[in-house]
């Protein structure tokens, strides 16, 4: 087997043609791929559809996030499950452009966000879900009773791309994630017609990863990069750096 | 809630918590609802459960001590309790989604007393914050909701019907707020305890909704 | 947290009433949880609806498996991949039953045997899947375009129990399961009410799996069963038993 | 196949394996396409999927060295390579439904010229034994299928439409049998090899169907 290991954020995203569509995995500050997102704002590839959960942060300092990428005018559409803060009180970079129609959003409850990204990835076309039935994002769509429960229909949602942050990978592109950095990552790897992953630690020797211990499997990935130390490399915030 | 009649925040948050039993799987939204993991019950074990994939989950880090690969549902950085395990996002959406949660804590701007109540969008927002709200009121065994009684002008939270939209349907089972513990019963309140220092005519007063009170109306319980 | 080991078998079966339907684990040889099929048979429940990959196999000396229980008279059902042996010259202990209309059979492709009882633990009362179309499966049900592609309509499929084998577990029920054992372990436990589990080596303290590594998590986990050494406990058959 | 004329059952999986390209994620069914893992195919890197799970299984197991907890579809004893992931069987038949497979060699009982084939189920029979055939067949990117080219009696088994029900529509791209390899045109097989020592017309007489021939015939390919 060849080592998909890749020298540089730069050539990791170098083919991404305007118009992709990217998932970012990600929720909280953890397991974001904010190198991979940091390496996209320098390429420049307009007309981009993003999916993650969030379209970014409001705090400073500014992270490379969604809402860069929107505020240099990359983004066509945003699929998320938040296209506002959870406070009223902040002001996320990306509302103006929603606001004044510049992006659009599609707006997804986070379990069929997660369900529709798994379901691009199992070969299921459409699948039945009891989330936000009875509410405004179920008006005009299709609802269907079964045991006489109300179900809403949803569609699979593949990407071109996955960006992804895990902790540990093999030459291969076997991933470990660490605790709570598993998130969206595994499905969105499922998704994505080409997977890119940074990576936190050195990358292993394929089968450094006990087959039962794999996450995701390297079938799905395809470009894996090291994350270099700060500065070069951008690190999550975070309380301290603890790694091992 | 300094400065106001009624009851704190964590108050709020213990009386709710008081209802969980031993071995409830527990969902807390971000927010006040984050605050009955604070809660002294007991003996009693709950296993939290948090939208990103964490299943046990115990208090926050204390300072100096926290992973930052590990966080809940509100970015906090908290601890794990022997016995927890990880799942990525689309399986812990089915954990919530099959029922498995025995109850989801959660904000709101408004609840009706027909049981909907809405979380996600403000009056003539365009953009909306669901997060996992949806899934989790849809699904859960039992949805709890901790909010203020009024809004910061003074208006009523607990009304009639909703009018912004709704996060799920005639869902809620419990309101906890600063003036007390309610019930949706359909077409009014059901108020099952009264916050010390109220009157039944100031709780109606900063009502939407009728508020039916119980002959014998106990004061809301402040500790196991 | 309690401990959620039991003393043995029977009693991790006794309560199952008539007209169960239980999903048991297993592919090939691997990951059949023999000895609760064993105390199962010993129970005696009867009008069983059975879930699996397979009725059992043709092989002698004959394993416990839902073929003995089908020639005990305890089952109504089978819903399976496999109604048939591979090689025609093989014939099952279940045929006869089956060609004679004692017991009824719903045959699945396994794919979507699979998806069925995941769609069950995950909230999915139905989805489409592309496999069995333009079949015999297919005739009379509901089929649909998306993409211009048909799909099948396919039902959640939940079960009261689940019976498994584990490699290892901690006595919160946190599973791990070994190379190919995993196979339809983690989405029957998902999809039964209650879920027991028979444990190849001896039940951790809680926490002595790390949250990370954890294959099935221990809030679908009801009861554990540590399998005795052979006489009593039965493993199952192959070259020679490795353990560790 | 000693004592027919024709290919033996491994010449007519080496065809098969010849096509199987660098990087190719293959999924071998049980029976004589297992027979394609043999294959001598020099540097060519193929990663093996089983339907239980296993992703990049290598050869059997030596005798003395079986790891009872290891089996393909089929039930053998195998190996793992460096760089194999274990998954469990509804996010193994995810990586089937959603077209990883770039290819599955699966046996049959008939394969007809418009691309349907039958194997799970006997003429006149209650049961039958779909296994992980009809995902496989319905999504992988390329269904090849091994088979001898007629029944026991004689009969033919490369006919113009199947008797007995299918296992898939339109999907097999190549079938390689004793007497040659085929693809399945429409209303023709095309016959692109053929076995050393048979002629076209003994083709022809055991096939039900029309047989293409090119202008030029070439030998079955028996080494890379």
């Amino acid at each position: 087997m060849k080592t998909k290991e890749l020298a540089s954020f730069a050539d990791a995203v170098r083919d991404i043609p305007d118009g992709a569509s990217i998932a970012f995995a990600g929720f909280g500050p953890v397991g974001v791929p904010y190198n991979l997102l940091n390496a996209l704002a320098e390429q420049g590839a307009k007309n981009l559809t993003c999916v993650a959960n969030t379209t970014g942060g409001a705090g400073q300092p500014r992270m490379p996030d969604i809402g860069r990428l929107v505020e240099q005018g990359q983004v066509r559409k945003v699929i998320c499950s938040f296209t506002a803060a959870t406070r009223a009180s902040d002001q996320l970079p990306f509302t103006k452009y929603y606001e004044s129609g510049e992006v659009e959003a599609e707006l997804v409850p986070q379990g069929t966000l997660a369900e529709r990204l798994r379901a691009a990835g199992a070969g299921i076309p459409a699948f039945y879900t009891p989330a936000a039935v009875g509410t405004e994002l179920a008006e005009g769509r299709e609802t269907r009773s079964f045991g006489g429960r109300d179900y809403l229909l949803e569609h699979a949602l593949p990407v071109d791309y996955a960006f992804l942050r895990a902790w540990r990978a093999d030459a291969f592109g076997n991933l470990l994630f660490r605790r709570s950095q598993r998130n969206f990552n595994p499905v969105m790897a499922m998704a994505a017609r080409i997977t890119i992953v940074e990576v936190e630690e050195d990358i292993l020797p394929i089968g450094g990863i006990d087959p039962d211990e794999v996450h995701t499997a390297g079938i799905f990935v395809h470009r894996l990069v090291r994350i270099p130390p700060a500065p070069a490399g951008i690190w999550q915030p975070g309380p301290r750096e603890v790694r091992r | 809630m300094s400065g106001t009649k009624g009851l704190s925040r964590q108050q709020i948050a213990d009386r709710l918590a008081f209802e969980f039993q031993d071995g409830w799987i527990v969902n807390l939204g971000v927010g006040m609802p984050t605050l009955c993991s604070n809660t002294d019950i007991g003996d009693t074990q709950i296993i939290y459960h948090s939208e990103n994939g964490v299943i046990g989950y115990g208090p926050l880090a204390e300072p100096g001590k926290e992973d930052p690969h590990l966080v809940n549902a509100g970015g906090q950085n908290v601890t794990l309790r022997p016995g927890a395990a990880i799942v990525h996002h689309a399986d812990s959406f089915a954990i919530i989604r099959s029922g498995k949660i025995d109850v989801t804590v959660l904000g709101a701007y408004e609840v009706a007393c027909n049981g909907d109540f809405a979380n996600w969008k403000m009056a003539g927002a365009k953009g909306g914050g669901i997060g996992g709200a949806m899934d989790l009121a849809a699904c859960a065994k039992r949805v709890f909701v901790i909010m203020e009684h009024t809004t910061r002008s003074g208006g009523p939270r607990l009304i009639a019907r909703c009018n912004i939209p709704v996060t799920a349907r005639g869902v809620v089972t419990r309101v906890a707020t600063n003036l007390g513990l309610f019930e949706p019963l359909g077409e009014a309140f059901l108020m099952h305890e009264i916050a010390p220092g109220i009157t039944v005519e100031e709780v109606r007063a900063q009502t939407g909704a009728e508020v039916r009170v119980p002959d014998r109306l106990p004061t809301f319980r402040l500790a196991r």
